[in-house]
């Protein structure tokens, strides 16, 4: 059969960068093939080319044998081209109804509010979502906007659909159900682009594979030629994976000691019930739990996104609930929130600017009341080099790098400051894993000299490898701790479930 | 005297809110329209002369449209297209056209012209208080409030209203989803304009049927201003227009029937009152409804990266 | 006519006596300075018809003019211009423009300044103006014969001498002949916006009057006037066409007279810094012609009582006048100093509205 | 077949020169364009602009005069584009400059202070703390309840030039001012020194101080820094540990002192007595040089400058050709508009693209 599409000697550069070097790959009927690469290989850019949103500078499309050349996504639309984008393509302000007809095809100009909320219903209903069609998207969890996004892409009728990290704001038992949706497409005989940064997942489901490196296609392999260590090999190259060991020093100090917390949502129904949890020196301490049961009321509370309702959270025995010393202790934490483009960058400042965003004020970076530009621009090329960001020209504004090297530009911010607490919200989300690996040496290196982190993960891989005790959450409470060198996925997998554990 | 002070408030009004809308429907698709002051007068000089040329009130309202339409599509090419400054466009759009209107307007000083009158709606019209304020109007008035409503129609009730809307918000989301944005926003820019024309024309062919340079005197400002007040809402522009029409009416009222207030004092209540009423209604609002749209002011370059 | 009148004739016949030793005949190029656009329709419109019968002199090289100046430290630019473009003849035609007339002054000897309507003089700066409360106060008269309910409407811009004293002169007119009607004042804080000039007019209209005048530079209160059925009185130029059923008479400039005297003074090298305040006597302000809507015997009396002013036996500001308050502040037999006409800030009685303090 | 098709691409800026160069080169191309616009009106453009560079810096006269009308616009383009180094749009220059005109003829005429030095200072600070004050007024509402600036400031316009008329009108006119509005003449110890026998003052000198203190707070400073970080992302900022709610009131605050001062120094440098309109839509033409400038405190200085010779020059214009004032402004807009769209053909490159839609 021939290839549903092909493209050839690609080539896109931005200024002061060459995000594509020269790609060529095919993309068959009724195949998921899954793009692989490190961050900033040019994934995303390849895909913005293929819907239309960019021109590449050199190379050919052909779409169902016929050369393409897409002028706006409109025309690749109308070609049968789909595509889920890395960062969400929503409207905050509008509601969920809305942002899912925007999508549709063939709504007339008046419409019938009626009919189309059915239909849009009946997905929701389908996929067992329970969204409020009338909300705004602001109002709903990271997880449930990337659905909103699927949702957009399924109603459509695309012949090729491309999802650009789709299961990385996805909890495990999300992403099993959008392949599920996705090897029904498959036999449909549609053809899908998947991209992911997760092995296991890239193992699951993709028929073929092609590896970017740098702007170029190394290779393509099919089903059956590759298991997870080579396409990792292939991917890092000889890039070198950072090695760690993770040696437990838990101290008995208790840094942080949450009792009895409450927290409301702005509908009023409670986020966090009664929630109790110590944090010791040196520790590691996951939280797992199925998205919804108050993880992230619990990271937004501590990092001062939230108000308690009641209850008391103790920092090194003094009370921080509700004083002002909480500004300032919340100032000294570090944090790597879970909306990293919206809360944790400053998209038109440099990258040097943003690796200081917070540790601007420190004599380091300032001779009395002027800042130090040689020190600043010596911090940034250590952190660029120490966390292989993929910058771009100098002095470049942050926003124009790639979704998984601005996480690290988030991550090598927060954790160059060797602070005592570190709450992170999926650190590793959107990290190709030689980052990820380094990310979490960072974090066993920190542990060593002291640190303590609130590792909230829906990787209970990671969780399992890296912490020193997980803490599953339910309805808002803690149910239960358990020793992770001592416990099963199986075990704690029943725990998210509302199990109590004896 | 209350139905006296609401027909006046009406009336002062109504240049205002047909400014405000077109200027509402601009800033819906995201870009910043300060050339309102320009294109009012652009609005108020073809439509008089059209009417004067023509004897015809509704050849002039269509040349008024036209013409601010074609002023404005000079914004909405800089700003679109060429991704300009929308605030420095404005500012031009402004100067040019206090200039070209005083320019060709040489001729038309000193001219009349039957303005619109009067239509009473029988029965209405005899309501008690509000009968001779909005169904004893005349003609343009009436479109106004229907103008209000077919916007807010088109906006919530349309799919092409609802695009308009998403180009303001997140133009790339519309154009991932196959939206036209550069279309759009041309056209959201001209048309606005062409109903701002309508504003000026209300005041050189309804309010003072004549035409004088500058004779919008500041309105355009006015609704540039009351745009925001409104929350990018058409009822509401209706009624900070009214608020503001009304307040003037009532602080020149308030002289005649001979208060000792210093008639400056008296003069700065219709802004003292627009931003009370902006501050309390900011108040009340709800985290994240009635913001402005968040793209407003940005130009859309497909291969840049928010 | 005190104060003034009488330096001015004490200047032109000090002059005729004695001519200038250096009264060779020269060109004369004046330059003007305006405050607002030549297309306004009023003030500057009717000081652009005076520089345009100016230009037709023989002697008179075409004149240039700036307009929409801005008063305050720009006008000193535009003034430094006109010279350093060859004007030997200046007017700057509004109040503001004073200083900046002085300043560049003293810096232009040989050259020749007119402000218009302020109160400093130099060597080389002389000040014009016009008695418009003459014509003023004859307006009054016809409205306080036409008016019914005895409430009259005066859309005032701002709350300067030159306003108040053409308020203060027509409610002395309505006064004369109706002592019973007031005269109700708005102030719009503009000269010119058309759209509150409108609303202040149907403020008053709303209020009862059912005559109305104006002191601004657009005919909206015409319109509003013609569109109620009440008569008006307007002013600048005569603006009958905006009110064709309405319109009663107005207060208007004739500019031409002033400035081509004073362009032949300049020729003749007979000018004198000095103080011209004109009346109906020259010709610098008149009444339009009355409409048909004047009876026959008001119109009779408007004739005798402008022979009188012309001949200066009428004098609108002669005692005993008193204040809204009600307190003298002129006696019966005195008339008010010019110097205080040029300063006025009460209203007469028969004026309702306020002057801020 | 199709017809051949444009796209725009983003050209690299980078190189310092080149980034400083771009807007002189679109100010010629915009001149260029427009001179067919006075070719119409039947000038001929070279004449004109050269007469225009004549009048405006071809003598000592008309270089002070160009010197004189950019200092109100240096200050006022300092304080706009300082709040927008924030993104916080400061539409109220134009209302700061009566507040400050206001404020430090207040001190002039009612202090009595008699030593030079001591009374000007007074005055500065007079204009500078009360012009904060107002534009804090707009701060305070954005940082405390998330009011928008913008309509406070437009409107705060009117109010400020209307209280400025209601002291003119009544508390503030000069007794011997024939009930004029205008203030007492400024004694001698309230003028701020000129130069050359022009109008030149020392508020020129003033402005200039003001534009590098600027240039070094925004560019060099820690707390410049902070600005940038919170103009760019507030939300970020604040989880950064900066206070954002103090530093929207500071800025805004310093933004209207800045603008303030420009009335200051026309008060104090070239009117010596508040008056009625003391001015002409400086505060607007602060937006557009604002943006001119990239923002930048040095840039502002430059372009107001250039700003000068345009409406100098526009003058000129008026004198040596009795164009219409409605021409200049019709031609002032319009090279607003050419200058937008040279910037664009400067930040982009065109390239032609064989073939269509797909
Ligand atoms: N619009 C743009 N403007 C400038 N540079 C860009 C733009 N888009 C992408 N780039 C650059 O192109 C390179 C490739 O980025 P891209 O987003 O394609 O990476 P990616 O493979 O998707 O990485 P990730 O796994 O982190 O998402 C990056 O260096 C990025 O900085
Ligand atoms: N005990 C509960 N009862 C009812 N609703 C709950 C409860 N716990 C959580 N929810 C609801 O689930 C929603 C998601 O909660 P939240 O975002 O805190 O969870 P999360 O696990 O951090 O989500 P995600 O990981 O997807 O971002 C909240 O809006 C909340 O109302
Ligand atoms: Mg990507
Ligand atoms: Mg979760």
């Amino acid at each position: 059969m021939p290839d549903l599409l092909q493209i050839e000697h690609i080539r896109k550069t931005f200024p002061g960068v060459v995000a594509l070097d020269s790609v060529s790959f095919s993309v068959a009927p009724g195949e998921i093939h899954t793009l692989l690469g490190e961050n900033g290989a040019g994934k995303s850019t390849l895909m913005n080319i293929l819907t239309g949103l960019y021109r590449p500078d050199r190379g050919r499309m052909l779409f169902a044998g016929r050369e393409v050349r897409f002028a706006s996504p409109r025309a690749s639309l109308a070609c049968g081209i789909g595509m889920v984008h890395q960062h969400f393509m929503l409207v905050p302000a509008h509601s969920v109804f809305e942002n899912i007809l925007l999508a549709l095809d063939g709504v007339p100009g008046f419409f019938s509010r009626r009919r189309f909320r059915a239909r849009i219903q009946q997905v929701i209903d389908e996929f067992d979502l329970g969204l409020d069609l009338d909300s705004p998207v602001w109002k709903l969890s990271i997880g449930a906007q990337q659905w909103i996004e699927l949702i957009k892409l399924l109603m459509r009728d695309c012949r090729l659909l491309i999802l650009d990290e789709p299961t990385a704001v996805l909890t495990p038992q999300e992403s099993e159900r959008l392949f599920a949706v996705l090897t029904r497409l498959r036999e449909q005989g549609k053809s899908v682009i998947f991209i992911s940064h997760k092995m296991r997942e890239v193992m699951e489901i993709s028929d073929r594979v092609t590896v970017l490196k740098k702007g170029r296609s190394l290779t393509t392999l099919v089903r059956g030629d590759f298991d997870q260590a080579r396409l990792a090999g292939l991917m890092i190259g000889d890039d070198q994976v950072p090695q760690w060991q993770k040696q437990s020093r838990v101290g008995d100090d208790v840094v942080l000691d949450i009792r009895d917390l409450s927290v409301r949502n702005d509908r009023g129904l409670a986020d966090l019930d009664s929630c109790s949890l110590e944090l010791r020196k040196g520790e590691i301490l996951g939280i797992a739990g199925v998205a919804g049961n108050g993880q992230k009321a619990l990271a937004e509370v501590l990092t001062g996104l939230k108000k308690a309702a009641s209850g008391m959270i103790l920092a090194a025995g003094e009370d921080i609930t509700h004083s002002s010393a909480r500004s300032s202790y919340i100032a000294g934490i570090a944090h790597i929130p879970e909306d990293r483009k919206s809360i944790g960058i400053a998209p038109d400042l440099s990258v040097d600017d943003n690796l200081i965003l917070k540790s601007f004020k420190q004599p380091g970076f300032r001779r009395w009341i002027f800042q130090d530009r040689a020190a600043i621009r010596r911090n940034a090329r250590e952190k660029i080099a120490q966390f292989a960001i993929k910058a771009g020209p100098d002095g470049a504004p942050v926003r124009y790098l790639s979704g998984g090297n601005i996480q690290k530009v988030i991550i090598a911010r927060e954790l160059s400051e060797n602070p005592a607490v570190l709450v992170a919200l999926y650190p590793t989300r959107g990290l190709d894993i030689g980052s990820a690996e380094y990310v979490h040496k960072v974090m066993a290196d920190g542990a060593a000299r002291g640190m303590s982190t609130l590792l909230i993960s829906e990787d209970l891989d990671e969780l399992l490898k890296i912490c020193d005790r997980i803490a599953v959450m339910f309805r808002g409470r803690v149910v239960g701790c358990v020793d992770p060198r001592r416990t099963t996925r199986e075990a704690i997998g029943l725990m998210m479930s509302g199990e109590e554990v004896a | 005297m209350i139905d006296i002070l609401l027909d006046a408030t009406v009336r002062a009004g109504t240049p205002i809110l047909f400014a405000t809308l077109g200027a509402l429907i601009s800033e819906r698709a995201g870009i910043i329209n300060l050339g309102i002051e320009g294109l009012m007068l652009i609005g108020a000089l073809a439509g008089f002369s059209a009417a004067h040329g023509c004897g015809s009130l509704s050849v002039g309202l269509l040349v008024a449209f036209v013409a601010a339409m074609a002023a404005g599509a000079i914004h909405a090419l800089i700003c679109v297209q060429l991704r300009g400054n929308q605030i420095v466009s404005g500012l031009a759009l402004t100067m040019f056209g206090i200039g070209i209107t005083a320019l060709f307007g040489r001729g038309m000083v000193g001219l009349t012209i039957d303005g619109f009158s009067r239509i009473a709606i029988p029965g209405l019209s005899r309501l008690p208080l509000v009968g001779k304020a909005f169904f004893n109007q005349d003609a343009m008035i009436y479109s106004s409030f229907l103008l209000v409503a077919v916007i807010w129609l088109f906006f919530y009730r349309t799919r092409w209203g609802l695009n308009l809307r998403t180009v303001g918000e997140n133009p790339a989301a519309a154009d991932t989803c196959g939206v036209p944005v550069e279309r759009y926003r041309f056209l959201a820019v001209a048309v606005g304009s062409g109903i701002v024309g309508l504003g000026g024309a209300y005041l050189s062919m309804a309010y003072t049927p004549m035409w004088i340079e500058n004779m919008s005197a500041g309105r355009g400002w006015i609704a540039v201003a009351l745009v925001i007040f409104a929350c990018w809402s058409s009822p509401r522009a209706m009624l900070g227009a009214y608020l503001f029409g009304g307040i003037t009416a009532l602080q020149l009222r308030m002289q005649a029937m001979g208060t000792e207030i210093s008639a400056h004092i008296l003069q700065m209540l219709p802004y003292i009152g627009t931003i009370l009423v902006l501050v309390i209604s900011t108040l009340r609002l709800q985290k994240g409804a009635g913001q402005q749209p968040e793209s407003l002011g940005l130009p859309y370059d497909r291969e840049d990266r928010k | 006519l005190t104060g003034c009148n009488k330096q001015e004739e004490a200047a032109s016949t000090k002059t005729a006596e004695k001519p200038a030793p250096q009264a060779a005949e020269k060109q004369v190029k004046a330059g003007f300075v305006y405050v607002g656009p030549v297309g306004d329709g009023g003030w500057t419109y009717a000081h652009d018809q005076g520089r345009k019968a100016m230009e037709k002199l023989p002697f008179v090289e075409p004149s240039i003019f700036l307009e929409s100046v801005h008063e305050g430290a720009e006008a000193t630019r535009a003034i430094t211009g006109l010279v350093n473009k060859g004007c030997n003849l200046v007017f700057t035609t509004s109040f503001g423009f004073m200083d900046a007339t002085l300043e560049v002054a003293k810096k232009h000897p040989d050259t020749v300044f007119m402000h218009c309507s302020g109160y400093k003089t130099a060597d080389n700066v002389g000040t014009y103006f016009g008695r418009m409360y003459q014509p003023r106060y004859l307006s009054g008269i016809i409205a306080g014969k036409m008016t019914k309910s005895n409430v009259i409407g005066y859309v005032g811009a701002f709350p300067i001498p030159e306003v108040i004293r053409g308020i203060n002169a027509f409610a002395l007119g309505v006064r004369s002949v109706n002592p019973k009607a007031v005269v109700k004042v708005v102030w719009t804080q503009t000269w010119f916006d058309p759209g509150v000039e409108r609303d202040a007019a149907d403020s008053l209209l709303d209020v009862g009057a059912d005559v109305l005048t104006m002191h601004q530079d657009a005919p909206a209160t015409l319109q509003a006037a013609e569109a109620r059925g009440a008569y008006v009185i307007g002013y600048n130029s005569d603006m009958r066409k905006f009110a064709p059923n309405s319109f009663l008479t107005a207060p208007v400039w004739n500019w031409g007279a002033l400035y081509t005297k004073v362009a032949a003074e300049v020729k003749d090298g007979t000018w004198k810094s000095r103080q011209i305040w004109w009346g109906m006597d020259k010709d610098l302000v008149r009444l339009a012609p009355l409409s048909d809507k004047v009876p026959a015997d008001v119109k009779a009396l408007v004739k005798e009582k402008t022979a009188a002013i012309v001949a200066g036996t009428l004098k609108p500001f002669a005692g005993p006048i008193s204040d809204q308050d009600g307190k003298e502040v002129v006696a019966a037999g005195a008339v008010i100093a010019d110097a205080d006409l040029l300063g006025m800030n009460y209203f007469v009685a028969g004026v309702q509205g306020t002057i801020p303090k | 077949m199709s017809l051949p098709r444009f796209r725009t691409e983003r050209r690299e800026l980078n190189a310092p020169l080149l980034r400083f160069l771009a807007p002189l080169l679109s100010i010629l191309v915009a001149l260029f364009v427009a001179g067919f616009l006075l070719l119409a009106a039947g000038v001929d453009p070279a004449a004109a602009y050269l007469e225009i560079f004549r009048e405006s810096v071809g003598s000592v006269y008309g270089l002070s005069e160009t010197l004189v009308k950019a200092t109100p616009l240096i200050f006022a383009g300092l304080g706009v584009s300082f709040a927008f180094r924030m993104q916080i749009w400061n539409i109220g220059a134009e209302g700061q400059i009566y507040i400050g005109a206001m404020a430090a003829s207040g001190v002039a005429l009612f202090s009595g202070i008699e030593n030079h030095l001591l009374m000007l200072t007074c005055m500065l600070v007079a204009a500078f703390v009360c012009g904060g004050l107002w534009a804090g007024v707009a701060g305070l509402l954005r940082a405390r309840w998330q009011v928008n600036e913008v309509i406070v400031t437009l409107l705060m316009n009117y109010i400020a030039i209307l209280w400025t008329d209601y002291l003119l009108f009544g508390a503030w006119k000069d007794p011997k001012g024939f009930n004029f509005p205008l203030s007492a003449q400024f004694s001698d110890a309230a003028r701020l020194g000129d130069y050359f026998n022009t109008r030149l003052h020392s508020g020129f000198f003033l402005a200039l101080f003001c534009a590098l203190l600027l240039y070094l707070l925004m560019e060099r400073t820690v707390w410049g820094f902070e600005v940038k970080a919170i103009g760019s992302n507030p939300q970020a900022a604040q989880y950064a540990g900066m206070k954002t709610g103090p530093a929207i009131v500071l800025v805004l605050f310093l933004s209207g002192a800045l603008a303030a001062l420009a009335g200051f120094s026309e008060v104090a440098g070239l009117q010596h007595r508040l008056i009625h309109g003391i001015s002409p839509g400086y505060g607007y033409t602060a937006i557009i040089i604002a943006w001119l400038a990239r923002r930048s405190a040095l840039g502002v200085v430059v372009v107001s400058f250039l700003m000068g010779i345009l409406l100098v020059g526009g003058d000129s214009l008026q004198l040596t050709w009795q164009l219409p004032i409605a021409f200049i402004y019709a031609f002032q807009g319009l090279i607003l508009f050419f200058l937008l769209a040279a910037d664009f053909f400067l930040q982009y490159r065109i390239r032609r693209v064989a073939g269509g839609d797909a």
